[in-house]
């Protein structure tokens, strides 16, 4: 389906805060989520980041792109953000010096986030309005920022025992809670949560969206999807495989989840 | 002969008194459950000898770690909606392994902590029993490794007992393996480390009675013998080759392998049979290259003891190598048949 | 013969002790979690592998030059992209020489190969640990393959994974990045201390 | 020295009771059959004479089921030697060894017939036993009248023994063809019987019996006798097991070769599977059943295709060693049957995604729904970035990749598999309407039977009959259930038209068909394979009149 639709879903606007996350739906930006959250002013520092690059490499995405000859759309990107970041860096450096020490290199790699950079080189923002750029850039930088803070809260305290530098009292101390894996965990884990809502979400969407079978808007929505009745007739031919296979994987290994969630949510 | 009951009765209602499931009157007679059970049994000599050495702290060690493992696979197969089977015995063999592997000092909230890592992160998130791509107990012991490096490697030393509860009171000291790891020659006789009768971790010491459990395991067929025979040759070529101790090669062999856990990582950990290669081959080489990792890991690393490192590496490797050496037997027969066919 | 040394053991150090994916996480971008394929995981990884050599090359006489005028330390990721952009152009150019049906293809990974955080933060790393030009090469090319084969290790498992009945939430995304998670445990075994960032 | 080297299963064999029994036989009828000329000894014949009365008194080899003249019509001259199969390697199966034991001059005169017929001389004419089977008291001698080859080794003989035949040009032929082949050259009997063990830990006292073909294994399973209430019944040995569910609609086919009866109630609870490798270690072609297993569970069907997965014949010994009592040969059948329907992998993928849906009927309301729900983000990202992966503009990578399964799922249906799946179901389509009109409208199962185009073969025949008995055991709501249960019975037999098989059988569970199980009678269904052996090809004229007297004599005559 075209992005009109994206544009028009009012759902789809506010993309990339929860819904199609940069870092827990894509997989985007990983690096800087695991690697430099180990304290929340970190984190603090590279949402900014990843603000005021986003920002105008989006805008430049949306107004300019059609002039760059492709390949090199990748280049003026990357540069763009790395120009931006280098006052941001003089502006924080006054703020919080010390965590550019326990950033290392990641804040200078930013300048090539891959949060920012798949977006803005596919079609999402490429000739868009420059409004719809901004608001993308705003989603997607809360949605990178909610992400590294959520996981720098638990890293945190855990790790070093203070939130935003005030020590706090936790009954327990990890150092490794600082180390790369204890990032890949919590990532792992987060992504998994978010997955976990998605279907809960996705359920509750099918059960509206039976009610809304014969509104005008749904109407509209199914005009702008020409092969849903193609797909409905591929799915029924799909069944026969289903069947067995179902049956099978029930008998031979017991896991019979797929029921269990359904059920519970169909009946909420 | 008794007498007959007409057949028609039997199958008023031919679903419910039918089954299409075979009565084990046809099938094998061991199950999986009881292949685990047998690991289970052949660990229970090293925790007898444990207490024997250290009192009853070492069992308190193993039931907390247990108890967390089993706790924590239950719990999730709720969650995840598996059937849930109380009889599974695969979290106990996790637990029972990472408590071997620590001292018999070692504070409740360490086993609790591995084992709790073990099923949570390494094995239930990867769909539990069967399913696993990594060892749980190797995952789990590497790290307790990591987050508490100090209280995992300093070892009591036997014979002096300690209560199951209150503060540790005895003196701690380094292991054989760090003093090989400075390149010093622990001093320690050969019976006594046959015996297992020196500071180490509280179960992978007792080196006679592995080899026991070993030979019980082989005979089961629980254990597929080409893993550890690859893993324990391979490391002793290596230690023969590349010896770290001004000593003879033979007794740099005899150094390497019966200090720290090398022969309990090869008994109990590589053997795991759902994170272990399935093809002949690929099992000979994944215990070779397990063993060659764990002496990497041992001389370069940056722990005293490698081998719950190299085995989760293995295991990454396990599936390509499964895959590599089945496609180079379809490949080998596909050729082979050509060959049969041109001539005729 | 020192500068072969310096080389093999810098490669060395860079595919094991530091390997860009599973102790500093460098490089995890969309391919790692999208492109799942063989020979896509080999052309992939050989163009990181060659970029981040010719990158860390020219990086060794950016710094150099950036030590001798002062002021230029503070634009330094520029002045590093810069020469990344500008092999960027030759490797894309010398790729529209090939025949079109490869070059097109391609050319779709090369900028994500280019403009990749394992490539600028090799270069970074060797400036920060001022190397020597041999070092330079080497810990480029360890970098690129260390992430090749860590790319390769990852791909791996997740081809195990769907072998496998995962828990629904865990499926794709999250198992990998556990995946790697638990493989930088392993990892972090060799190394046994924080490595600088 | 080899067949002890090759891989495989020693199962211990309950055959002694049934094998010191003699054989019973449960019906009068003979039916003598005009066309098939007298002849009084062996010289008098030809070759082609053989062929035609085995074509005439329509003879099966039990071993495949397949018409025993076209075996020797296809095979003659090539032949380098026959034999007469009587390996019965399976626990409890005696139903072929009992007749070199019993009825042994009848197998050596059928033996001859065949050679001459094959132009085999005497001296490559053999009957094959299993050595370790006869280690207990009865020693068959090797006499002048037939040579007798012993054969010992591991569990999958008689299958491992057929596929070297194969290569090596002996033609194995069932022992119970033999003796109809003789019984119908010397005493002009067309084949009404087959020989067939009756055992099981609930039949009190264990036989071999020679029974009407189309009798219902329930009335079989009333003659000898139970002494408990059977919980499971099988037929074909006891390894390659094909279970009954429903007794009083499955029959005796010319390839029941035993029916077991069981009343245990320790029946297998699979465990997950905990990958110990046993089912590699006893693979007889020494396949990697568990990669096999696992990917035909989860429809990894390059990994299938990657592995050999065809060179399995479906001897049950993986099953046998499993210690999670995971039942594996149906699935690796099923994955034979995924690969050789030959999807593509898109849909696959599609269809594996829909096994996760809740409901898949809703699942082409909106393409993000269908995208969201469960499909990892590594396949499909989320519904924003389907075009990010979708449009490779300039650094979004890998143009192939964009096609397979990265594609989101609204994008498959254009794919060019849809054509594909269209016509297989299509096809699947026409086959299963032809089924409920022939059941729904002509009450005469001999017209059911005519088959539509004549080059249907003998087995395609018997798996409709098998797919209407499946049918019948449907009730609305359990329909999928119960084909899929019998799924594994109706294409036991051969492995090259599995293909078919599925599409056959799978049609009712598609739309479970209560009408076509309501018109269906039990007196049609009793005479359906009789019946349905009147669909080998050639002579379909004179049949049915011919077919309903010989079925009416056995209605009649069945004690």
């Amino acid at each position: 389906m075209s992005s009109s639709t994206q544009k028009n879903n009012l759902f789809h606007r506010f993309d990339g805060v929860l819904w199609g996350n940069p870092v827990l739906a894509l997989g985007l930006g990983v690096p800087f989520a695991v690697i430099a959250t180990v304290s929340m002013r970190s984190a603090a520092v590279l949402a900014a980041a990843m603000l005021c690059t986003a920002v105008p490499v989006f805008l430049v995405a949306s107004l300019c792109a059609r002039y760059i000859p492709q390949w090199l759309r990748a280049v003026v990107y990357s540069l763009v953000s790395a120009a931006a970041l280098i006052p941001l860096r003089a502006l924080l450096f006054s703020l919080f010096p010390a965590v550019f020490d326990t950033l290392g290199v990641y804040y200078a790699l930013m300048a090539l986030n891959p949060a920012v950079m798949i977006p803005a080189l596919s079609h999402r923002v490429t000739g868009e309005k420059p409004g719809f750029a901004l608001l993308n850039a705003l989603c997607y930088s809360l949605g990178f920022a909610l992400v590294l803070f959520g996981i720098a809260l638990i890293r945190e305290p855990v790790g070093s025992g203070t939130i935003w530098g005030h020590p706090v009292e936790i009954p327990f101390q990890l150092a490794p809670a600082q180390y790369p894996f204890f990032g890949f965990i919590l990532l792992g884990y987060f992504a998994a949560v978010y997955q976990f809502l998605e279907r809960l979400f996705v359920l509750v969407a099918r059960k509206r969206g039976r009610f809304l079978k014969n509104s005008k808007k749904s109407r509209r929505e199914e005009e702008k999807i020409p092969d849903s009745g193609s797909q409905k007739e591929q799915k029924k031919k799909l069944t026969w495989f289903k069947r067995n296979q179902e049956e099978q994987a029930e008998e031979q290994t017991g896991h019979n989840d797929t029921e269990g969630i359904t059920k519970k949510q169909l009946d909420k | 002969m008794k007498e007959f009951i007409p057949i028609s009765k039997a199958h008023k209602t031919p679903k419910r008194s039918l089954t299409n499931r075979k009565p084990l009157i046809l099938l094998s007679k061991d199950s999986s459950n009881a292949m685990m059970g047998d690991v289970v049994i052949a660990m229970l000599p090293l925790l007898v000898m444990a207490c024997y050495f250290y009192g009853t702290r070492p069992l308190m060690v193993a039931l907390w770690s247990v108890a967390a493992c089993k706790l924590a696979d239950s719990v999730c197969c709720l969650i995840a909606r598996h059937k849930l089977m109380l009889g599974d015995l695969s979290p106990m063999v996790t637990g029972l392994v990472i408590a071997m592997l620590l001292p018999a000092s070692v504070p409740y909230y360490i086993p609790v902590a591995a084992g709790l890592f073990a099923i949570l992160v390494v094995k239930q998130p990867f769909g539990g029993t069967g399913n696993n791509l990594f060892n749980p107990a190797a995952a789990g012991f590497a790290f307790a490794a990591v987050c508490w490096p100090q209280t995992i490697f300093r070892y009591p030393q036997p014979m002096e007992r300690m209560e199951a509860a209150g503060p540790v009171t005895v003196r701690l000291l380094e292991g054989s393996a760090y003093t090989l790891k400075l390149g010093g020659i622990p001093s320690i006789d050969w019976q006594e480390l046959l015996l297992g009768n020196f500071a180490g971790p509280m179960g992978a010491t007792h080196i006679l009675v592995m080899a026991t459990c070993l030979i019980f395991l082989l005979a089961r067929k629980t254990a597929d013998w080409r893993i550890p025979l690859g893993f324990i040759s391979v490391a002793a070529v290596f230690s023969f080759f590349f010896a770290r101790i001004p000593t003879s090669p033979l007794n740099s062999i005899y150094f390497e392998l019966f200090s720290g856990s090398v022969i309990f990582t090869a008994i109990y950990m590589v053997t795991d049979p759902v994170t272990a290669p399935k093809t002949g081959w690929g099992r000979f080489v994944y215990g070779g290259l397990a063993g060659l990792l764990t002496m990497l890991f041992r001389y370069y690393g940056g722990f005293e003891q490698g081998g719950m490192f190299a085995v989760l590496v293995c295991n990454a490797l396990s599936f390509s190598l499964d895959r590599c050496f089945i496609s180079a037997k379809e490949s080998v027969r596909r050729v082979y048949g050509e060959l049969v066919n041109a001539k005729k | 013969m020192d500068f072969f040394m310096d080389f093999i053991l810098l490669a060395m150090t860079a595919i094991t002790l530091e390997n860009a994916i599973f102790t500093r996480a460098l490089g995890i971008g969309k391919t790692v979690f999208t492109v799942h394929r063989g020979r896509q995981i080999l052309v992939y990884g050989g163009m990181v592998t060659v970029i981040t050599m010719l990158s860390s090359m020219a990086g060794y006489w950016m710094t150099g030059l950036m030590t001798s005028l002062g002021w230029a330390s503070s634009y330094r990721s520029i002045i590093y992209l810069v020469g990344m952009a500008a092999i960027y152009a030759a490797c894309h150019f010398a790729i529209g020489l090939l025949p079109k049906r490869i070059s097109s293809r391609a050319n779709g990974y090369l900028s994500l190969a280019t403009f990749n955080c394992a490539v600028l933060g090799s270069v970074m790393l060797s400036a920060m640990q001022s190397y020597s030009f041999a070092q330079y090469m080497g810990f480029g090319f360890g970098t690129g393959v260390g992430f090749t084969a860590a790319y390769w290790l990852v791909v791996e498992g997740h081809k195990r994974t769907e072998l496998s009945t995962l828990p629904r939430a865990f499926r794709g995304f999250p198992a990998m990045v556990l995946y790697i998670g638990i493989m930088s445990l392993a990892f972090y075994g060799l190394s046994g201390h924080q490595l600088p960032l | 020295m080899i067949s002890i080297l090759r891989r495989g299963i020693k199962p211990e064999q309950k055959k002694e009771p049934a094998l010191n029994r003699d054989i019973q036989v449960f019906t009068e009828n003979v039916a003598i059959s005009r066309l098939i000329p007298e002849t009084k000894d062996i010289d008098s014949i030809s070759p082609e004479k053989i062929i035609e009365i085995a074509r005439i008194a329509e003879i099966a080899d039990e071993l495949d089921g397949k018409p025993l003249w076209e075996k020797l019509e296809s095979s003659r001259g090539k032949a380098s030697g026959v034999a007469a199969d009587a390996l019965d390697d399976e626990p409890y199966l005696s139903s072929r060894l009992v007749l070199i034991l019993q009825r042994r001059e009848d197998v050596a005169s059928g033996l001859r017939l065949c050679g001459k017929a094959l132009g085999v001389e005497a001296d490559k004419q053999f009957a094959a036993v299993f050595h370790s089977l006869i280690a207990f008291s009865t020693k068959i001698p090797d006499g002048e009248d037939m040579r007798i080859r012993r054969l010992n080794g591991k569990y999958p003989i008689d299958l491992a023994e057929r596929e070297k035949g194969e290569r090596s040009g002996v033609l194995y032929i069932g022992a119970g063809a033999m003796v109809h082949l003789h019984r119908a050259v010397f005493e002009m009997r067309r084949q009404t019987t087959a020989f067939v063990t009756l055992a099981g830990d609930c039949v009190s006292a264990p036989f071999n019996a020679e029974l009407p073909l189309g009798m219902p294994l329930k009335r079989a399973l009333e003659f000898c006798g139970l002494s408990e209430e059977p919980t499971y019944i099988c037929t074909n040995g006891s390894l390659t097991a094909s279970p009954v569910l429903d007794p009083e609609s499955a029959f005796v086919e010319v390839d029941t070769k035993a029916i077991l009866a069981f009343h245990r109630y320790d029946h297998a609870q699979p465990a997950p599977c905990i990958g110990c490798g046993r089912c590699m270690e006893v693979c007889p072609q020494q396949l990697p059943v568990f990669y096999l297993y696992q990917a035909s569970l989860h429809k990894q069907l390059s990994l299938l295709r990657r592995m050999g997965y065809e060179r399995c014949y479906g001897c049950g010994a993986c099953t046998y060693a499993c210690p999670s009592h995971l039942d594996l040969v149906p699935m690796l059948r099923q994955g034979k049957e995924l690969v050789s329907a030959g999807l593509p992998e898109d849909l696959i993928q599609q269809s594996r995604e829909t096994q996760e849906q809740p409901e898949p009927a809703q699942e082409a309301e909106a393409p993000e729904e269908v995208n969201a729900a469960g499909t990892p983000p590594s396949e499909v990202p989320e519904p924003v970035t389907v075009e990010d992966v979708k449009e490779p503009v300039g650094a979004v990578p890998t143009p192939e990749s964009a096609g397979g399964e990265q594609e989101p799922v609204p994008a498959v249906p254009e794919e060019v598999g849809g054509e594909e799946a269209e016509e297989i179901a299509a096809m699947r389509e026409t086959q299963f309407g032809r089924e409920v009109l022939s059941t729904a409208e002509n009450p005469e199962p001999e017209e059911t039977e005519q088959p539509p185009n004549k080059d249907i073969d003998r087995d395609q025949m018997k798996k409709r009959s098998k797919k209407r008995q499946s049918e019948k055991k449907q009730s609305p709501e359990k329909g999928e259930r119960a084909a899929s249960e019998t799924s594994p019975r109706a294409s036991q037999k051969d492995v090259e038209s599995a293909a078919g098989a599925a599409r056959t059988r799978k049609a009712p569970a598609r739309k479970d068909a209560p009408s076509g199980g309501a018109k269906a009678t039990p007196k049609k269904a009793a005479a359906r394979p009789v019946s349905s052996r009147k669909a080998a090809p050639k002579a379909p004229v004179k049949r049915p009149s011919r077919g309903t007297q010989a079925k009416e004599k056995q209605e009649v005559k069945k004690p």
